[in-house]
């Protein structure tokens, strides 16, 4: 990249189920907070864009009563039916196009609103599985995870250990939803199974929940004369085929998603270069494969990772020590607060799940059915 | 701008009410393909995929996750982008940012509707649902039914327009013989244009004039149809645009502001503070922010031709006027002057527009596409005589508040 | 021009459908204010305290001063017509809801002409839309100035401002 | 004035609700007919190879196209790549219902086809394995629709 782009103020909402909140006012919320951050005014936005669905915002157009809440009024806006993270990058391209120099990024979800798992049903194809009527997000993971643990000889105790790590991290997060702080294996073991054998402790909660961040060109940011930006180094997007067409064992969009974020942030050892990962695992064997995707593992050795206590929160390398999605997961949202937390670890603001000095991160947004698309995005501090 | 782009290749299918022949993914893929074939690519060279549609009309939710494969998506970076009646001109924008940005160097925006999906006419349910929240709310607050027809159901398809056109005419003078000229400008332009849905050859106002009122001053041979059809554009950057395109149309400008609503509602039945929905600052400001960035300072003389987001004939008249191309209020007199017709001095929705061919998430793509088509000189019989240098594709959406505003030129700035 | 002739006979369908009913949202107290309002003839506006905007029925957030409207105002019950609209004579079946028909559960009455009209209620900075009542089709002008109709028995719902209607000289 | 502060739920009406008729295409509709004479059909690419099932009209990898001379039939007997036991199952309004006797979803590679379809299964869910061969069982009466294939069950 000829120029840089950093963020320079973030905020997130207290993801919980049924929080009581309209939706306006949960967006607003958050957005103010996150000016403040940046200590700008809305004045000072040149773009906004935001994340969310129709179907799971339950209206058609979901961003159009929230125009005024957000800020955009009078704004270059824009909505991408994304993920967050996918919406930062859109937001990072219009700023290196150089088309403006403040960019204000918003996703949101109201799981509360309509059963997001139902809404996963409304996205597979409507002349095939769709008339079978089996498949929904979790049931297809199942499968995934039944495969992946068939193939490389996983156990369920290795998937609840991660479950524990994320929840236990949760817990000592003040803006995750299940904060389960001596949660054990077989506590999880024992949680409603929903589909063998993925079961409800293994399965992402479903939140409420907003995040935003606000992106700056260079120098504007010297302008503004931000304090502590964090620099976008590299992004990757990548979409996979549809379910049926695809590889279940392997994330072959991830890893073409990471290689291009990679070679753009110059990261060869991505074990080595990276500080702290946040991801977002809607399920607990998805944390395992996507940190193989992420070549910090050989293939189906992730769960090594988890028992050796590599990605624990003290460990060599932490993996989501915010709880990642398992801890909170509002859907569209979940990718920006991937970012929101990394930025947090960076600038070492964040409070209680804090791992040390971190001078690069990577955020992972995921989108679709056994996370068919799937952006990356590595921050770097100053 | 960082680096400059063009579009090089345009698809699209044929328009129709009902294209029960294919099912939306194959519709998807005759644009996409009908696009490539026109760049000379392959899908191999696209490096980056943008695409749109207004999933509460076709019932499924993302459905570029399932049409990603015949949109060649697989293994690509893909973004999905939907704002509405916007959503092509956002889909036409975002391809060109994602390849201005240095980040791809083709890229492919895809926009389509299936109207005929739907088992209502013209995807009622879908539509409602924008303000499907607020409607459950108010009626639990004792809104009567019978305001509720009145500021629903009497404007039926016509919705807010029928109040906006009322709004435009009371401050400019228009009259209702002047939108059936709008109209009629319209289905005649599309008679030209094989991939148009209400073509009406030798249309004159008169037999518009003979339809049915539906509420003062619309009448049904005012209102767009609802089509089943899609579209896409190929967008490459400098080099490659001039390797592969003969003439190229290049991207000079780009504006999508968004306005307070404009429908007497925000979220939870509120009120909104816009007194007039036909002042449209959105627009003013987004065509300023295009404008500026091509470098236009006076667009009455350097815009050449104008592909403008009409559902109604009203909103050619109002838009026309907002963009700058005719003084407040006057767009109605140009236009009985057949200054905006096919031969005109500034000929506007030459393709026949929406008010012809109204695929909603592609309409505002095809405003980009067929101006790009007019600057690329490959219109054929719907091609303006006159030389277009620069023009000017605008999009509206959202609840009349969204704006997307793209000028296109036959040279680079 | 690919694919321009290339239109094949209909093929067959299948089905499937979208519970939009099943949804559920939340809202603030506004609505419950401004109807209990109706039950005292007060028509509630929310005000900003950035730019003084009156905004009615009352909304939550000021876009133009990214704040929340924490003011309350009460409107005068006259206002001035901005924008008017004529319907033909109501048949059956034209404008049915949720599949009920109005003519059939006598909301309507066969013939009769609908006037829905844009109010500005005096001291606000926004229209209500409503119907004019009391009023032929061809006197209603825009800048006309009309005053509320308000039901016989008030009982603090929206339905309480049945309309608005022309202020005439005794 | 007094104001108040907090939230009020809105429920949806429930009669409300938006239904659709998908147009299937010319190759899905061939597959879907094909039902009717107990076949199963699938389309391969003339590029690549890749064999679909169901069939479809263009190639996700080459993009190329596919017609009706493309259609080639399957046995109707494939092999287990995976499966899910469903222990709840949504009821299409957003509620999880728990199902009295749970039912076993599986993902198969048909004999010569390359994508996975996922199928109701009749087994034991014990003995089940992946790499297992399994057979379509056919509904006694055929109309030509998905209702045609009543489930796969392990083959003898």
């Amino acid at each position: 990249m000829d120029k840089r782009v950093a963020i320079i103020g973030c905020a997130q909402s207290h993801h919980q189920y049924d929080v009581q909140k309209t939706r306006e006012d949960l967006v607003f919320d958050v957005a103010k907070e996150a000016l403040a951050n940046a200590g700008i005014l809305r004045e000072e936005l040149g773009t906004v864009v935001t994340a969310s669905t129709d179907f799971l915002d339950g209206r058609t157009i979901s961003n159009v009563f929230l125009s005024m809440a957000v800020g955009a009024f009078l704004k270059d806006e824009s909505k991408v039916e994304e993920d967050g993270a996918t919406a930062l990058q859109y937001a990072l391209m219009k700023l290196l196009a150089g088309a403006y120099d403040v960019a204000l990024v918003e996703a949101h979800t109201v799981g509360w609103q309509f059963n997001p798992h139902q809404v996963s049903f409304y996205t597979i194809d409507p002349l095939v599985d769709r008339q079978v009527g089996l498949l929904n997000d979790i049931s297809a993971a199942a499968i995934q995870a039944r495969i992946y643990m068939d193939k490389y000889g996983v156990s369920q105790e290795d998937l609840a250990a991660v479950a524990v790590k994320n929840l236990s991290n949760a817990a000592s997060n003040p803006f995750a939803s299940r904060r389960l702080p001596d949660v054990s294996v077989s506590e999880v073991l024992k949680s409603k199974l929903y589909y063998e054998p993925l079961r409800e402790l293994m399965i992402s909660p479903v939140t409420d929940g907003c995040a935003v961040v606000i992106l700056a060109s260079e120098d504007k940011v010297r302008k503004l004369g931000c304090c502590c930006p964090v620099w976008i180094e590299g992004v990757g997007n990548c979409q996979d085929a549809y379910l049926r067409d695809r590889n279940l064992l392997g994330m072959d969009s991830l890893k073409k998603a990471s290689a291009s974020a990679f070679a753009m942030a110059g990261i060869q050892d991505p074990f080595n270069d990276l500080d702290v990962l946040e991801i977002s695992e809607r399920y607990a064997h998805e944390e395992l494969m996507i940190c193989e995707a992420l070549g910090l593992a050989r293939e189906g050795r992730g769960k090594e990772l988890v028992n050796k206590g590599v990605t624990s929160m003290c460990g060599e390398l932490p993996v989501n020590p915010s709880g990642g999605a398992l801890g909170a997961d509002p859907i569209c949202a979940t990718g920006l607060v991937r970012v929101v937390e990394c930025v947090k670890q960076i600038r070492g603001e964040a409070d209680g799940h804090q791992v040390g000095s971190v001078k690069r991160a990577l955020a992972h947004g995921q989108f679709g059915i056994c996370a068919q698309k799937n952006t990356v995005v590595i921050l770097g501090g100053e | 701008m960082f680096r400059n782009c063009a579009i090089i290749g345009c698809g699209q299918t044929k328009h129709s009410s009902r294209r029960r022949d294919v099912s939306v993914a194959e519709l998807v893929g005759q644009a996409v393909d009908a696009a490539l074939l026109d760049a000379g690519i392959t899908m191999k060279d696209v490096g980056c995929v943008v695409s749109g549609n207004m999933q509460g009309f076709g019932g499924v939710a993302q459905p570029d996750l399932w049409i990603g494969d015949w949109m060649g998506i697989p293994g690509k970076p893909a973004i999905r982008i939907a704002t509405g009646g916007t959503t092509g001109g956002s889909v036409g924008q975002g391809a060109c940012y994602t390849v201005a940005s240095g980040m791809y160097d083709i890229s492919l925006g895809v926009a389509w509707e299936k109207h005929s999906d739907s088992k209502e006419a013209g995807a009622t349910t879908g539509l409602m649902h924008v303000g499907m929240g607020n409607l459950f709310h108010a009626l639990t607050y004792g809104l009567s039914l019978k305001n509720l027809i009145a500021t629903t159901a009497v404007g039926a398809a016509a919705g807010v327009a029928v109040y906006q056109a009322r709004f435009y005419m009371n401050r400019s003078g228009c009259r209702q013989e002047h939108l059936d000229m709008v109209a009629a400008k319209a289905r005649r332009n599309a008679a030209k244009n094989p991939y148009a849905h209400l073509q009406w050859p030798n249309c004159q106002p008169s037999d518009i004039a003979k339809t049915e009122l539906i509420a003062f001053p619309f009448r049904y041979g005012h209102v767009c149809p609802a089509s089943d059809g899609a579209s896409a554009i190929v967008v490459a950057e400098e080099k490659t645009a001039r390797k592969l395109c003969k003439q190229p149309a290049w991207f000079l400008g780009m504006g999508s502001y968004s306005d307070e609503e404009n429908q007497l509602q925000s979220e939870n039945y509120g009120g909104v503070g816009v007194i007039d929905p036909s002042e449209q600052m959105g627009c003013r400001v987004s065509a300023q922010k295009a404008y500026a960035m091509a470098g236009i300072t006076d667009p009455q003389k350097e815009i050449d031709l104008a592909e403008i987001y009409q559902p109604f004939p009203s909103q050619e008249l109002i838009f026309s006027e907002r963009l700058g191309l005719f003084d407040d209020g006057t767009a109605w007199r140009h236009m009985e002057k057949g200054e905006t017709d096919i031969n005109g001095r500034m000929p506007i929705s030459v393709s026949g527009g929406v008010n012809a061919t109204n695929a909603i998430g592609s309409s505002a793509l095809q405003r980009i596409l067929e101006a790009a088509l007019q600057v690329q000189g490959k219109a054929g019989e719907h091609q303006v005589p006159k030389k277009v240098r620069k023009a000017v594709a605008h999009g509206w959406g959202g609840v009349t508040n969204y704006i997307t505003v793209t000028v296109l030129g036959n040279s680079p700035r | 021009m690919p694919y321009l002739k290339d239109e094949r006979p209909a093929t067959m369908m299948v089905e499937g459908d979208w519970q939009v009913g099943a949804y559920r949202y939340k809202a603030p107290r506004l609505l419950e204010e401004f109807s209990a309002g109706m039950k005292e003839k007060k028509i509630i506006g929310s005000m900003c305290m950035g730019c003084g905007k009156v905004i009615t029925q009352p909304r939550n957030i000021c876009g133009r001063c990214h704040r929340r409207m924490e003011g309350r105002r009460v409107l005068s019950d006259w206002g001035t017509i901005t924008c008017f609209v004529t319907s033909p004579p109501v048949e059956k079946g034209r404008y049915k809801i949720f599949g009920m028909d109005p003519v059939d559960t006598g909301t309507l009455k066969l013939g009769e002409i609908l006037i829905p009209v844009f109010v500005r209620f005096d001291g606000s900075d926004s229209n209500i839309n409503c119907l004019l009542l009391n009023a032929k089709p061809e006197e209603v002008f825009i800048g006309m100035r009309v005053k509320a109709v308000w039901a016989k028995e008030l009982k603090g719902a929206m339905s309480d401002l049945e309309g608005v209607e022309p202020i005439r000289e005794k | 004035m007094e104001q108040k502060t907090g939230v009020i739920v809105v429920n949806g009406l429930p009669i409300v609700q938006a239904q659709f008729s998908w147009s299937v295409g010319s190759q899905m509709q061939s597959f879907l007919k094909a039902l009717a004479n107990k076949k199963f059909l699938a389309s391969k690419c003339p590029e690549c190879g890749y064999v679909y099932a169901p069939p479809r009209n263009t190639c996700h990898r080459c993009y190329k196209k596919m017609g009706e001379k493309d259609l080639v039939e399957l046995s109707g007997k494939g092999v287990l790549l995976g499966w899910t036991v469903a222990y709840v199952e949504l009821d299409g309004k957003g509620n999880f219902v728990d199902l009295k006797k749970p039912k076993i979803i599986g993902a198969l590679r048909l004999d010569g086809a390359n994508s996975t379809i996922f199928m109701p299964l009749e087994a034991d869910a014990r003995d089940l394995k992946a790499g297992m061969k399994m057979a379509l069982e056919w509904n006694s009466e055929t109309k030509g629709g998905w209702k045609d294939i009543n489930y796969f069950k392990p083959a003898r």
